[in-house]
């Protein structure tokens, strides 16, 4: 955990960087994940915009160096991490998968830079001991597995079947939706961890189906659109069964999926609701994008480890980390750089509430309070909003 | 010169067979003197019995020719011998030891080296290099001492120097540094041959050694295989070129349809007419004739 | 100097000419020029190799008229079995030119050449080891395949055993077993030119003599044969002409049986061990 | 465009514990493949063992650090016993399905939650603690010390992994010297070419063959190490068929059966894979190619794009690879 | 189990509307603790009113008690944000019912300020535990409420059908069915593999990407040119052919005239799969894409398993696939012409075959098989740049099982790795299943080592 970071910064000496805020990003190019990696891309390279066009940090531009992470299946993120070490980032942004950032996670916590991550939601980051230079802007699972076991329940679903994907974000949330879902009167009557590469899925089809469970939650990444087909052929259709997705696989459909197969099928995901405005800006950065799945935590990301540098007044990755948590909380609440910045200047202390929410860091680097929001599908296979919950980690 | 020739190799042919001179020419007769006895072994490739050997010697220090019809069984009964294949039943002892059951290497390690018919060359290894892996007992070819030179390079360079003498006589000394792979077709007979010498064998089984290759040079390697004799080795060799097996056997061993049909001194087994009839074929003899008229 | 009248054309190539022959003596090419007019097969001063850099020929020659049997002998390693891949097309030839019936066939590749009537038979691999024996022999009138059955019965007779064993299969038959195969698959084509690289190694004296016998016969029907034998002495007794190779160049060539004759050629190729008996 | 930087960051990955943990497998495919002609495809699965022999041993056992190398050496060992006892007197080809397959095996289960208790599942061994600390505890180098080279720069821990990585590869390069022009050596490239001949003069060739696999997975175990430390973590989907293919690029690259042929190529690859991606990804900054080609997000697959062409020209273009003999080539051994 | 599944079908429906209402409204502000609806589930949920319920904290302190009203409901309110655990006092509950699952009370829960949560006590007339096994607990003796006979009587025709994807049988048909349906796709990939291989000895590992070729054609022709997919199949592998054939006629063809060895074209087949793959990524993004018909469709019941009618005629064109492949090689010229160019080349030049055209027949043939094994994988699973490549170590173990070389024992082969993967899910957890194959792989060549239809070569 990160250790109150009373060491070097109060007063006087404050580490010196280099004069420029390096902002280094290890996100999917490729692999597993690639298809979230536009969105973040987009969100980061907003940020810079936005930033840059308020004058920059210290009176210079925000360097942005993007760099693949691959997936697990590959060693890339840990060079791309080699990289950005390299080349002096003061700041990385990544990676997606919980699984990714574990592989290189390590070596920026030795080479003390900080460590952002956009999207990970795996519980287990809170307690790692490599995590000293590591925060999020997504909330970890645990609030995530409580709303979404909640909503379960509340729909009046006692049996629950549970597939998930096999790496940790998988089966960490697998297991808060379950221990939620226990917890709270009902019974998790099948827990499938699946092999996200396998060709096709009969056999965890015919698995769900012969639990005989009468609400099914699908905790995967986007091999949904195999399984989602395949488990409507099977008898388990979201009209046989309903069915609960989660932030690795809500995502708009449209007519990749037949119409209708979603139909009134809920998820979950964190973060709220962050406008039309913000994601025609990030529209703007990039016109492909079809979704906007954790390009606003990626935002917030840049935008926070800025303001940090700014209220250190320096670029060093010690003198930023000792403003991160501060600059999310306990101020003057400011919503975009510019005014944020303003408010700096003028000597105030600020609390940033970002487009992902209001973000309030506790010192592990977490999100304190965390908004899930719960959407359900219509027939386009499109998803809206029904509300968000909130919850708290402690 | 014809004549000279003629004694000289019918001389080297007679004191050879002293110790064979009284054994009577029938399959599966002793020997004085066997170094290889085997019995009963047999090999059936689905219906056909390719191998049947019911008793079959070979005499110590003596050249002895294995022949036979195309499909007789010889090749086979080369790899059952060597532990290359398995037969079905029979026991065969080598030097007093039985070798039934045991494998190829330790085979060859007992002293019994064989050569293939369809050559095997090293392709992508020089010559040199296929004659000094020939070699047996090297103190460097265990791998913990193998790291450590001063404890081979002497064997080493005395294997280099028998090895070059022996591609001398082999006419390949020439190609010592070319890749094996680069032989022409009886070059790599040349080549699988001297290196099974190289093993310095008790036996050497050569199989259809000079097929293929140049008659004035297999001239001058007959010359050679007798030297090796005189030293005390022990040859089986397989030939389908009766001038060949007449030169330099001492014995001849005839199979047909995987048995033994004959044996004796070549001169006796070529007269044979079962053999004749079987293997040698009536046009034989005129040609060999042919070939005498053409000379005076 | 024998060379200008021949190749004039090739005055490019001379200097290169000189360099590879310094020192050896000049082979004279009138002979070839003289009995190459109107032949069927002809290679002129053939240059080929293996790997880039290196000619295993160095101008081999070679003519074969209609209705010729020629023999080649030579030492192993003489590159008779290359000469022999550079008429069909399997090595490349660098320089020199191949024709048959006049038209120019340098580089033509093998299948190209199956059907202008040429057949081979290679020293070695020369069987499929996976097919069968009959399989085989079908290779062999792969192009007309209508001709299998009539050819098969003619194939058979001089090899009964491939009859008996024609479901076999190649590669588990015996070293004589499959030179016979090899030999009746390019039989089976009714080639009017036959290249034979060492077709009796193997066989036993009674093939050997079939093999030699057939050769003779099937040469009388007005086939030509070039073959290449180390059974030299018989070979070169039934050829009508025979060239001795050596080191890539034709060190003799005459008749069969001036060749068996010639002192010179008995000690450095044939031996002496054949007129033992 | 700063080229300075992307040279000197994919010098950085030419010298660094990636490439020295890539080039230590490679070294031990080349005794497999380049001398012995074993056809292993599972080379990751010997790194595999030998990392999880050492992080399980130390972490959930509570072993030594230096009984869990050991442990993991033996593991690398038994796994060779096991694949070459079966499979060492098949055609080469079952070999290498049969190593594949096993290597593949080794990484699902390593990922599988069924043993994550012990194996830590698919985010590797951190779950279940930490096994380096005695290797960092070693580190020879002053706190706040890093190695400067000029245009590239190394952390202290990263140095120190480095240090052990090339003075393993120095080691694994004089074994292979050694043994590779010793007569066993020979006796290997013999049972390359044909193993019946070898037999026939009397050389236990499946002996040999067993030897070879044993030397080369020892070797593939170092790797293995050099990989779990410089993470401090095991993590099973490193250790994919993927790292055995890079491995044979990269021997094929430098020039199979020769010494230094297998450390020239890792150091090849990943240098030309990160000066395509720093290249690629400055260009996609810059904005200067039309955007269906190039952007940020697309600049990902463009590299392996562009690395898979770079490999197929530079074989086509150099088969034998930089050190490899050109006549070796020539010859069919089909 | 199903029949209760489908009958609870009718209910979800109208549920739905009923419970996303309750779900937006019960986010008030300022108020926590818990609520809940009581039901008889095996009445057709009807409400159970009447019954106590009792908060208590982490102390198991009581805290609040809450009684639940006509329509079932029940709220119980804290004063402050903690954890705290329900408890339904069951001597409340009317005569004859329990809580379904047996449990009375929740775990411990965490309540946020302004959060209500939810509880849940499913109530019914008996205890049942998960995937319909013999009930536990203190009720043992009584029923099961989910039926388990393998029997169903249909109940418009009156027929007892039987298996059918329910009961030990249909399990079993079930596993077996979509094992060969698997294995078939695989077979069809490594068919053309092992003739590649065959034909010049290449260890072609780029023939994952001409599956996945396959898929992404058919994908493009159906969504971007908007061609429907039984047209764009046949176009997909058409295009499949081609370019096996472009490849070997530009490039493999190439590299032969040019003498490059085996081993460098292996290596420089990875290198081209890396370059074919990632192109493919470029291409058409790194998402599953569906085609935009069949993707859904209905299973029909065949008595011992179920199929969708799309896995059926995929099965058939397969098989007819595969026949004709087998027919050919058996039977034709062309077949003889491969064969014996797959034994040996040279000497098939010297039959007067054209080695580089039968190889460039058996590129064709052998890139449209693959592109139809990655069209018809994607009707199934969709079309993903790395779907060939995940499927690869699958089809070279087809074709080394049945014995390297041989065409048809590639398809025994892939038959037994596909029967294998799905057949071990039925003891192993499916997340285990290609280690099933790969041990069964390991296993058989262990026993006969030259594949199940490979031949031993004779020595000497
Ligand atoms: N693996 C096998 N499968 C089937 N038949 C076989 C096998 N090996 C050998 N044979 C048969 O056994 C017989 C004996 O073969 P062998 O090779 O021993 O003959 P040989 O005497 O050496 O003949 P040659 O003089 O032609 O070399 C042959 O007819 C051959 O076809
Ligand atoms: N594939 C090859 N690669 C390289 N060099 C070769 C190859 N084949 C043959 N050679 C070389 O070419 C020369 C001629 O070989 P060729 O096979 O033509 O000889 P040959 O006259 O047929 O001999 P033999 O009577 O032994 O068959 C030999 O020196 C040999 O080393
Ligand atoms: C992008 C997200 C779906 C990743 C996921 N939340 C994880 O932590 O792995
Ligand atoms: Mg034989
Ligand atoms: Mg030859």
């Amino acid at each position: 955990a990160c250790g109150g970071g009373g060491d070097e910064t109060s007063g006087g000496d404050t580490p010196e960087g280099d004069g420029t805020l390096t902002v280094g990003t290890i996100l999917p190019q490729t692999g597993t994940l690639a298809f979230l990696g536009p969105p973040e891309f987009a969100g980061v390279d907003l940020a810079v915009k936005e930033i840059n066009e308020a004058g920059g940090v210290l009176g210079k531009d925000v360097v942005v160096s993007h760099k693949d992470s691959g997936d697990t299946s590959t060693d890339i993120a840990s060079q791309s991490a080699d990289a950005l070490i390299s080349e002096g980032a003061d700041v990385v942004i990544g990676a997606a998968s919980s699984s990714v950032s574990f592989n290189f996670m390590a070596k920026l916590n030795d080479a003390q830079i900080i460590q952002i991550s956009p999207a990970n939601t795996s519980p287990d980051f809170t307690t790692d001991p490599d995590a000293e230079y590591y925060y999020r802007t997504a909330p970890s699972d645990i609030i995530q597995g409580r709303v979404l076991a909640d909503t379960i329940i509340e729909d009046g679903y006692s049996s629950v079947a549970i597939l998930a994907l096999q790496d940790s974000y998988g089966t960490g949330l697998a297991d808060e939706v379950e221990k939620n879902i226990v917890g709270a009167g009902g019974e998790v009557v099948l827990k499938e961890v699946y092999d996200p590469q396998a060709a096709e899925f009969s056999a965890e089809v015919a698995a769900a189906k012969a639990s005989g469970a009468d609400a099914l939650v699908l905790i995967t990444f986007e091999e949904f659109t195999t399984l989602a087909p395949q488990l409507a052929e099977g008898g388990m259709s979201p009209e046989d069964v309903p069915w609960y997705m989660v932030d690795g696989n809500l995502s708009n459909y449209g007519d990749q999926l037949p119409e209708g197969l979603l139909d009134g099928v809920k998820g979950t995901k964190p973060g709220v609701e962050s406008g039309e405005d913000f994601q025609e800006a990030l529209l703007s950065v990039d016109p492909e994008l079809n979704d906007f799945t954790y390009g606003p935590e990626s935002y917030d990301a840049t935008i926070i480890a800025a303001l940090a540098a700014e209220a250190a007044g320096s670029d060093h990755p010690n003198a930023i980390k000792a403003e991160l948590v501060g600059v999310t909380k306990e101020g003057e609440k400011c919503e975009d750089f510019a005014s944020c910045k303003a408010l700096l200047d003028e000597g105030k202390d600020i609390d940033y509430d970002g487009r992902s929410g209001p973000i309030e860091w506790t010192e592990e680097g977490d999100i304190a309070v965390g908004s899930i929001g719960v959407y359900q599908y219509d027939a386009t296979n499109e998803f809206s909003l029904l509300g968000f919950e909130t919850g708290s980690l402690d | 010169m014809s004549g000279e020739e003629s004694t000289a190799s019918g001389a080297v042919a007679g004191t050879a067979a002293g110790p064979l001179a009284g054994v009577a020419a029938q399959p599966g007769v002793p020997k004085p003197d066997a170094i290889l006895v085997a019995d009963g072994v047999t090999r059936s490739f689905g219906g056909l019995r390719a191998v049947d050997v019911a008793h079959l010697e070979v005499q110590r220090g003596a050249i002895t020719a294995l022949i036979g019809p195309n499909g007789a069984g010889k090749t086979t009964l080369f790899n059952l011998l060597t532990g290359f294949d398995r037969p079905d039943s029979g026991e065969w002892s080598f030097d007093g030891r039985s070798l039934a059951g045991r494998r190829a290497h330790q085979v060859a390690r007992s002293g019994m080296v064989r050569t293939f018919q369809l050559t095997k060359a090293l392709s992508r290894m020089t010559v040199l290099d296929n004659m000094r892996l020939g070699a047996m007992g090297q103190a460097g070819e265990s791998f913990w001492r193998g790291l450590i030179p001063p404890l081979w390079a002497g064997q080493e360079k005395e294997n280099t120097a028998r090895a070059m003498d022996l591609l001398r006589r082999f006419k390949l000394d020439a190609k010592c540094h070319e890749y094996a792979g680069s032989l022409s077709g009886g070059q790599r007979k040349l080549l699988e041959m001297a290196r099974a010498l190289m093993a310095q064998p008790t036996m050497v089984m050569l199989d259809e050694p000079m097929a293929g290759v140049n008659p004035a040079l297999t001239q001058s390697l007959l010359g050679h295989v007798k030297e090796l004799r005189e030293e005390g080795m022990t040859v089986l060799f397989v030939e389908h070129d009766m001038d060949m097996v007449h030169d330099i056997s001492d014995w001849v061993v005839v199979m047909g349809q995987g048995r033994v049909i004959a044996e004796g001194t070549p001169d006796s087994v070529m007269a044979d007419p079962e053999v004749i009839d079987a293997y040698l074929g009536k046009h034989h003899d005129d040609v060999a004739t042919d070939s005498s008229e053409g000379d005076s | 100097m024998s060379r200008d009248e021949s190749v004039p054309d090739k005055g490019l190539s001379q200097a290169d000419l000189e360099d590879d022959t310094a020192g050896v003596e000049v082979v004279d090419r009138s002979a070839h020029v003289a009995g190459s007019q109107g032949a069927l097969l002809v290679a002129d001063e053939l240059f080929a190799g293996y790997s880039t850099d290196v000619d295993i020929l160095h101008g081999a020659d070679l003519y074969a008229a209609e209705g010729e049997l020629v023999g080649i002998i030579g030492p192993n390693g003489a590159g008779k079995s290359t000469l022999l891949k550079s008429l069909f097309g399997m090595v490349r030839v660098r320089r020199g030119r191949v024709t048959l019936a006049g038209e120019e066939i340098t580089n033509f590749k093998a299948h190209a050449l199956v059907p202008r009537g040429v057949g081979f038979v290679p020293q070695t691999n020369n069987v499929f080891a996976q097919l069968t024996i009959e399989e085989n022999l079908e290779m062999g009138t792969f192009l007309r395949p209508k001709r299998f059955a009539e050819r098969f019965g003619f194939v058979t007779e001089l090899f009964p055993t491939l009859a008996d064993r024609r479901k076999q299969r190649a590669g588990s038959l015996s070293g004589g077993e499959r030179q016979m195969v090899a030999m009746a698959r390019a039989l089976m084509m009714e080639p009017s030119v036959l290249l034979l690289d060492e077709p009796s190694a193997g066989l036993s004296p009674m093939m050997q003599d079939e093999v030699f016998a057939q050769t003779k016969r099937i040469n009388s029907a007005g086939v030509t044969v070039v073959m290449v034998e180390q059974n030299a002495r018989r070979c070169l007794q039934i050829c009508d002409r025979g060239y001795v190779l050596d080191q890539g160049r034709n060190a003799y060539s005459a008749s069969g049986t001036d060749l068996v004759n010639d002192p010179k050629v008995i000690e450095l190729y044939l031996g002496t061990l054949a007129r033992v008996r | 465009m700063d080229f300075l930087q992307i040279l000197s960051s994919a010098l950085q990955q030419a010298l660094g514990p990636t490439m020295l943990a890539y080039a230590i497998c490679a070294i031990g495919l080349n005794i497999h493949f380049g001398y012995a002609g074993l056809l292993n495809f599972g080379q990751a699965g010997f790194a595999a063992v030998a990392a999880y022999g050492l992080a399980i041993s130390v972490a959930y056992l509570g072993l030594s650090f230096w009984l869990s190398l050991l442990i993991g050496l033996a593991g690398a060992v038994v796994l060779a016993l096991l694949l070459g006892v079966p499979t060492l007197r098949l055609r080469a080809d079952y070999l290498a399905i049969v190593t594949i397959a096993a290597a593949e095996i080794i990484r699902r289960l390593g990922r599988s939650t069924t043993f994550s208790d012990y194996t830590g599942g698919s985010d590797g061994t951190r779950p279940i603690g930490s096994f380096n600390d005695s290797f960092v505890a070693l580190n020879p180098f002053p706190q706040g010390w890093s190695l400067d080279l000029g245009i590239i720069r190394f952390t202290r821990a990263d140095a120190w992994v480095m240090l052990v990585g090339w003075a393993l590869v120095a080691f694994c390069l004089l074994v292979m010297f050694l043994a590779m022009r010793s007569p066993w050596g020979r006796v290997l490239k013999g049972i390359r070419e044909d193993e019946e001949a070898v037999r026939s003069l009397g050389k236990n060739v499946f002996s040999y063959k067993m030897q070879a696999l044993v030397l080369g997975g020892l070797f593939g175990a170092l790797g293995g190490f050099v990989f779990a430390l410089a993470r401090d973590n095991v993590q099973p989907d490193t250790f994919s068929t993927e790292l055995t293919f890079y491995c044979y690029v990269m021997l094929i690259l430098g020039g199979a059966a020769r010494l230094f042929g297998p450390l020239l190529g890792a150091m090849l690859f990943w240098f030309l894979y990160n000066f395509l991606v720093g290249t690629l990804n400055d260009l996609a900054g810059l904005q200067v190619l039309p955007t269906w080609l190039l952007t940020t997000t697309k600049s990902g697959p463009l590299v392996y794009v562009l690395m898979g062409l770079g490999m197929v020209l530079l074989l086509i273009y150099r088969p034998q690879g930089i050190l490899g003999d050109k006549r070796e080539l020539s010859l069919d051994v089909r | 189990m199903r029949r209760f599944a489908v009958s609870l079908c009718a209910l979800v429906g109208a549920l739905f509307a009923l419970l996303s209402l309750g779900a937006t409204a019960a986010w008030a502000e300022g108020e926590q603790g818990f609520k809940g609806v009581l039901e008889n589930k095996d009445a057709g949920d009807e409400p159970v009113p009447g019954v106590t319920l009792r908060v208590f904290d982490a102390e198991d302190n009581e805290v609040v008690t809450a009684e639940s009203a006509d329509d079932g409901s029940w709220e119980a309110l804290v004063p402050e944000a903690g954890d705290y655990r329900v408890e339904l006092d069951a001597s409340t509950l009317p005569d004859g019912l329990v809580v379904r699952t047996g449990r009375t009370s929740t775990d411990l829960l965490r309540v946020d300020e302004g959060q209500v949560r939810n509880a849940l006590f499913p109530l019914g007339t008996s205890v049942t535990t998960p995937g319909g096994d013999a009930p536990e607990g203190e009720e043992t003796a009584e029923e099961s409420t989910t039926p388990e006979e393998e029997c169903v009587v249909d109940e418009e025709t009156g027929e007892e059908i039987c298996g059918g994807g329910s009961g030990w049988l249909g399990q079993w048909g079930n596993v077996i069915y979509n094992g060969l349906h698997f294995g078939l796709i695989i077979g069809l990939a490594a068919v053309g593999l092992s003739l590649i291989f065959g034909t010049m000895g290449l260890t072609n590992f780029a023939h994952g990407e001409l599956v996945t070729f396959g898929g992404a054609a058919t994908y493009i022709i159906n969504v971007s040119v908007g061609l429907p997919v039984l047209v764009a199949i046949p176009a997909a592998v058409l295009l499949g052919g081609l370019f096996g054939w472009a490849q070997d006629r530009y490039f493999w063809g190439w590299l032969r005239k040019r003498g490059t060895g085996l081993v460098t074209m292996m290596i420089i087949s990875i290198g081209v799969a890396l370059a074919l793959r990632y192109l493919i990524n470029f291409i058409m993004g790194p998402n599953t894409e569906r085609y935009t018909d069949y993707v859904r469709q209905a299973s029909i019941d065949l008595g011992l398993f179920q199929a969708t009618p799309k896995k059926l005629i995929v099965d058939a064109v397969a098989i007819t696939a595969v026949v004709i492949v087998g027919l050919v090689l058996m039977y034709t010229r062309v077949g003889k012409a491969i064969r014996a160019v797959a034994d040996n080349p040279s000497l098939a030049a010297a039959s007067g075959i054209n080695v580089d055209r039968v190889i460039r027949w058996v590129w064709m043939a052998g890139a449209a098989l693959a592109a139809l094994a990655g069209a018809s994988l994607a009707l199934d699973r969709g079309v993903k740049f790395d779907m060939g490549m995940q499927l690869l170590l699958l089809i070279f173990a087809a074709v080394v099982l049945g014995g390297l070389g041989t065409a048809f024992g590639a398809i025994v082969g892939a038959l037994i790795i596909g029967v294998f993967t799905q057949v071990s899910t039925v003891w192993m957890e499916p997340q285990l299943k290609y280690v099933g194959a790969l041990v069964v792989l390991i296993v058989v060549l262990l026993f006969r080592p030259q594949g199940i239809l490979g031949r031993r070569e004779r020595i000497g």
